[in-house]
């Protein structure tokens, strides 16, 4: 088998799903010639020819508009949205159409289009390239929201997305395109060809939608978390010493919740961890869940540990970012308590 | 930073205002129509740059005696022109009964397309039978002309136990995949990208459909009519951007929208895209119009903008009420008259129709909707019949989800 | 003191702020001859000039754009979205622009707007003149959202709002606008002027952003509500013979929570309510909030109760609409625990 | 719906394409420049209908000898021009150290403006100190031409102690209030109509300061293109909307925007708004097209939408490297040349000025700037030096909120 980077594989989803269904293609800002601005459509334009992975103007609204219109056609347009700060031109076309074709035409006209796009900080981004939106989707029916973590999970994930018959937001952690990353930001880069996760088949697979992934088991406390965050909270787990469950969530929407269940069953203790901005952030529908399905097993307040109220700033890269620190910290109170 | 102090004029904020208000005497005489006849015909194969004079004008074959003349004249016989006219009329009388419907309570909302039926009506002679249309709420005429049964509009209309839709949707933004009417958007303007996008996807597979949208003259401002224009030039898409300019959008004229500085069809010019300017009430006009454009996205050039000059007779839907912002007698006194009415006189001067013909077909015209009428009554009208309440969670996805499962057990149903 | 519907107290807002402020100007869709689809901008352009209540172009974005071009130069402007499902194209806009010219300009610059819609169910207006957006605005770093409940909160929250020197989405229940309602559609409409809260002083006042309002004492259960959803929580309170303490929240962001946390601490139990979608809601973050700051307190799992993860469905408003019934259901949960 | 089997030819999609990849030739030959001094200057008072011809010609007053010709000529005296010269020269000075500091780490993100430092340079001599500009990230030259302190530009940059921005912005998204400078977003487009209702604000208030806005050739498939032209157009706002089109959006070439169909000037025509097309490399006739639109705006015949035609010269931003999608020396044979060559030949034919001035000129601003980097880095480049952290928590809102409070303790800040 392979290894490849984040990127290589997102590649490889693409590449193949091309290669089996003539009614996929690629379309987005600086997709084609050039391969796209992380290089993850790289090569499409020259393997499959010009009508097949193409640039778009500067109009992300309008990318996900024809991308809809294409989709009542029969194609499955993968759009790539160069970066998820930039999604919300698109917004509109998203909730308002995307998400109610298959509802408001009584099932008569659906909507099989796969948005990817790259979110997430630690890459020094600023306020226009860090952000992480996903509960902005998360709120919306008729939408999926996908968000892996790994490079098989990737191409796994991706193929379903594209698979699937309804519209996904299919969210890649930018910082994870060329490694994974737990927060230290002070140690060496760590290459995934070094990650178990890094191994990923050449041919088609499928990790299914709306299952989570228990990634460390452990009987003290679930940590629920997605994207870059597991890495982190994996990273926080080993420092803390505290025996952990992390739980990779890979779908948002439907969240898996009967593995949050269970988890949060056996450990008594929840901490949740997503980068995005606290107030309503998707780690409060988590703690919600929790919350309601497993009260009376709940030992400790649940803990959310999230990026702050505020625009990513700058300058504070490691200030802001929730790195190990702040989740041990969590991890600590919950379990004094 | 302080103002400095200097010599200039003091600006000030331009509002567009209408000519005249509620109470003003109508004058429509500085409006600009040239006469029937008189727009020229490019080929097919213009050049957009060689044809930008047809933004401006106005493409009229039938003039003030019913005659079809001019180089647009699309030379139809009365058999075709009899069924547009059969669908016109079928779309008025359809219109009256379900806005009489919904003052009676029968349903929530409606909206009447009165006065613009050609602009449906005419198209949809021209266009192939799986061409996709993706309309306003205002194509109704569409519908009906390519031969979706008018009980089930009304069951739609009625959200009862036949709603094809479900219970969904409100009244009126019907869906209907075979019959290439797109689902009605309540939200404006979004129909006109996905129209590009379809056309792409068309094109893309080597088929040889096209698309056709439409858009309100309010509506050029949304985003998607932007977006619409850019991909369709940068592309080719083989497309139709009609723009409906009905000279309202709700209680805002079309200068709101852009209206009083130049055409809404010039802003094809802008794009490269050729532009054609029709007069929306001349059943012969739009059909010559749309076969021209027709004719030119199937032959791989791409997209034409139509703007189509008709008038909203009625109010924007039975929720307004026109009178509080324009004069009452505005839209008797519009100056391109009936699209009806100017197809009759066409067919009478031809000596392919009569006065008594029409009050036959009329009469014909309205049992048939009084019988539908009755019909998807006899279901129930809305909140008397509805299709089931499960179909609340059903269509969100493909499949229902935990979330869906659930909460219909917590409902009950 | 006059007697106010909801509508004519807040064009009584609008009214007193043109009046003391040349700064101040409204601006939307049909709001100036016509005066506003709803008329709640009736008569003042007449008063006070084309200039200074005017109709825009149908663009959203553009509405926006421009009033926070117009905030930039030291106007005030008070933008009206026709309805808040028409509000998703200036999304872009209110997050990526009003929310961050502060931030981003390290202070320079500032985006004294007000941007008031229409939002909400019950008048059969199906999925696109129903929907409930709040979240996908607390989310939102930078921006305050605000939701008036009667006539007397609704004139001073928007007088507040527009002295506001920050952006504020200002969402109007729009089933209140000529009566409250309890969710008893089944029962003839009452009209404001039998409401105590349709006492509103003609002049200018204030209801400050941020605090909320117990509208009902009780000892049992804390039951947040906002919008027409205070009407239907304390007609299930009455209903239920549950001793329930109803706290209309008026502004979501920034939340009271000094006045969440005594109250459910008092209670021990409680019950959240709101018309949008589940998943993702701003019932999440109160219940996030709530198990956060009284977790030692809670004799019972949270309860949420909230419109279903569907689309609005024109043809059940009221199987869909969340009524007394789903309250009172919630409420004896939360009780038999 | 099934496909009917039709005699009709199968469409195919266009996908537009550049005329040269790396390793093709560079051919410029077929673009359609007319000689300078050719472009008629039509009165400002001039109806936009009557100046359609303007939007796809090429105002140019530098010939090829560096002489001023033609009716756009702004008879600009020597010291003006120097002054132009100066600015663009710091300009491309502060952009070359700058970019190497980004390589040597000093901060995360750099971008150019070369070969398009006359528009923004050009364009500051027009406006006056109180109109309000609102760029894109390549108008440095604006900021350093009125007089902003390029050291403070530095300590942006480097995200520093002294960084007036507080830490908050990526480098170079500047904001400079009391230099009519507006913040630069991330976001591509947002500022257009942002500079249209500021213009709306200041004719509202019945002042006379004017705004200038600035829109890449890839953005104007935005949909703030569309609002700011449609919201100009129909409140006459008192803006210049200026395209900047350098032929590239990241690897797009500007037919990928539409602007193989036709010039982005061209937009203009569909809103009822005057258009000019400029050599954007010439600063007299960017300096001539520019006064001829400020004195339409503050005369309250609205806007003006501006097309400077330039070339980027540089990579994107420090993150691209434009080798691999465009040959590496197509930015060599731009046949417009560069703008600071040509300002230099043409004061020389003047005899305002000579080789010796331009590199005592050269040396002087490359100490200016060597000084101003030294000043800014003994401060310190980014993650050395850092303005206090409670900044994170502030300007959210005029005052924290309680969560901001809270969150400052937790951090520990
Ligand atoms: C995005 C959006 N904004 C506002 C509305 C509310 N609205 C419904 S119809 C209408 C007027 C549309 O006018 P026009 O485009 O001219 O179409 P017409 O009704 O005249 O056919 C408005 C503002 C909406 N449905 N969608
Ligand atoms: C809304 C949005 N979409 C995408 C991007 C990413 N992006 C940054 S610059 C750029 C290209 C802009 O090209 P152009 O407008 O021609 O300006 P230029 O860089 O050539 O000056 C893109 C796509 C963005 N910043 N904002
Ligand atoms: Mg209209
Ligand atoms: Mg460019």
């Amino acid at each position: 088998m392979a290894t490849m980077t984040m990127i290589q594989a997102l590649n490889s989803a693409m590449d193949v799903m091309m290669e089996r269904d003539p009614n996929v293609l690629v379309m987005g800002e600086d997709v084609g010639y050039f391969g796209g601005v992380f290089r993850v459509t790289e090569g499409l334009q020259k393997k499959y020819g010009l009508t097949r992975c193409f640039d778009t103007p500067i109009a992300e609204g309008g990318i996900v508009a024809t991308a809809i219109g294409m989709g009542a056609y029969g194609i499955r347009p993968v759009v790539e949205i160069q970066f998820a700060d930039y999604i919300f031109p698109a917004y509109d076309q998203l909730v308002s159409e995307a998400a109610r074709i298959r509802y408001r035409s009584g099932g008569e006209f659906w909507c099989p289009i796969t948005v990817r796009s790259p979110y997430g900080g630690g890459i020094f981004g600023g306020q226009t390239h860090s952000q992480s939106p996903e509960a902005i989707f998360a709120h919306v029916s008729g939408l999926k929201t996908v968000i892996p973590s790994n490079p098989y999970d990737a191409k796994g994930l991706l193929i379903a997305s594209i698979e699937d018959d309804d519209p996904v937001i299919f969210l890649e952690p930018k910082r994870l395109y060329n490694g994974p990353f737990n927060g230290h930001h002070e140690e060496a880069v760590v290459p995934w060809s070094q990650h178990p996760m890094s191994e990923v088949p050449e041919d088609h697979y499928v990790v299914p939608l709306g299952k989570a992934k228990i990634v460390r088991e452990g009987g003290d406390v679930t940590v629920l978390a997605y994207g870059t965050m597991v890495h982190v909270a994996l990273a926080a787990v080993a420092e803390s010493g505290i025996d952990g469950e992390v739980i990779d969530l890979r779908t948002i929407v439907p969240v898996d919740i009967e593995a949050i269940v269970a988890s949060v069953k056996k450990t008594g203790r929840c901490v949740i961890v997503h980068e995005a901005t606290r107030t309503a952030g998707f780690g409060a529908e988590l703690s919600a869940l929790v919350q309601e399905n497993c009260f009376y097993h709940l030992e400790a307040p649940i803990e959310r540990v999230t990026g702050y109220d505020t625009p990513y700033p700058h300058a504070f890269e490691w200030e802001y970012f929730v790195g190990p620190a702040r989740v041990i910290a969590a991890l600590e109170r919950v379990m004094e308590d | 930073m302080g103002h400095m102090i200097r010599n200039e004029p003091s600006l000030s904020l331009h509002i567009p205002q209408p000519k005249c208000r509620p109470g003003d005497r109508v004058d429509f005489s500085t409006l600009d129509l040239p006469a029937a006849g008189e727009a020229r015909r490019p080929d097919v194969d213009t050049h957009p740059d060689e044809m930008h004079d047809m933004a401006y004008g106005l493409i009229r074959v039938l003039d003030d005696e019913g005659r079809a003349v001019g180089p647009w004249d699309p030379k139809l016989d009365g058999q075709t022109l009899r069924k547009g006219l059969r669908n016109m009329l079928l779309t008025r009388i359809f219109d009256d009964r379900m806005y009489r419907a919904q003052r009676q309570g029968k349903t929530s909302f409606y909206m009447k397309c009165t006065g613009e039926e050609a602009i449906s009506c005419a198209q949809s002679l021209v266009l192939h039978h799986d061409d996709m249309c993706f309309p306003t709420y205002r194509q109704q005429g569409m519908l009906i002309s390519r031969g979706y049964p008018i009980v089930d509009m009304m069951n739609q209309i009625y959200n009862n136990a036949r709603d094809p839709l479900k219970g969904h949707q409100l009244p009126i933004l019907y869906s209907a995949r075979d019959y290439g009417f797109f689902t009605i958007s309540g939200n404006l303007g979004t129909q006109f990208p996905q129209a590009v996008g379809w056309a792409m996807a068309s094109a893309y597979k080597g088929d040889s459909r096209i698309a056709s949208a439409y858009i309100g003259d309010g509506s050029t401002a949304t985003m998607d009519f932007h977006h619409a224009l850019t991909f369709a030039a940068v592309y080719r898409a083989p497309v139709l951007l009609n723009i409906v300019n009905n000279q309202w959008a709700i209680s805002s004229f079309q200068g709101i929208a852009g209206g009083e500085a130049t055409t809404f069809a010039a802003r094809a010019i802008g794009y490269g895209l050729p532009a054609l300017r029709v007069d929306g009430n001349d059943f012969l006009a739009v059909h010559a119009a749309t076969e021209w454009a027709a004719e030119r996205a199937r032959s791989n050039r791409g997209a034409t903008v139509i703007e189509f000059y008709t008038y909203r007779v009625a109010g924007h839907s039975t929720s307004d009420d026109p009178s509080k912002y324009r004069p009452a007698d505005e839209a008797e006194k519009w100056p391109l008259g009936d699209p009806i009415e100017r197809l009759k006189q066409h067919l009478i001067v031809r000596g392919e129709w009569s006065q008594e013909d029409h009050q036959a077909l009329e009469a014909e015209l309205d049992a048939e909707v009084r019988a539908a009428a009755k019909e998807a009554e006899s279901i129930g009208t809305l909140g008397k019949s509805m299709p089931s309440p499960k179909a609340i969670f059903e269509h969100v996805f493909k499949e229902p989800d935990w979330r869906h499962i659930r909460q219909r057990q917590e409902a009950g149903i």
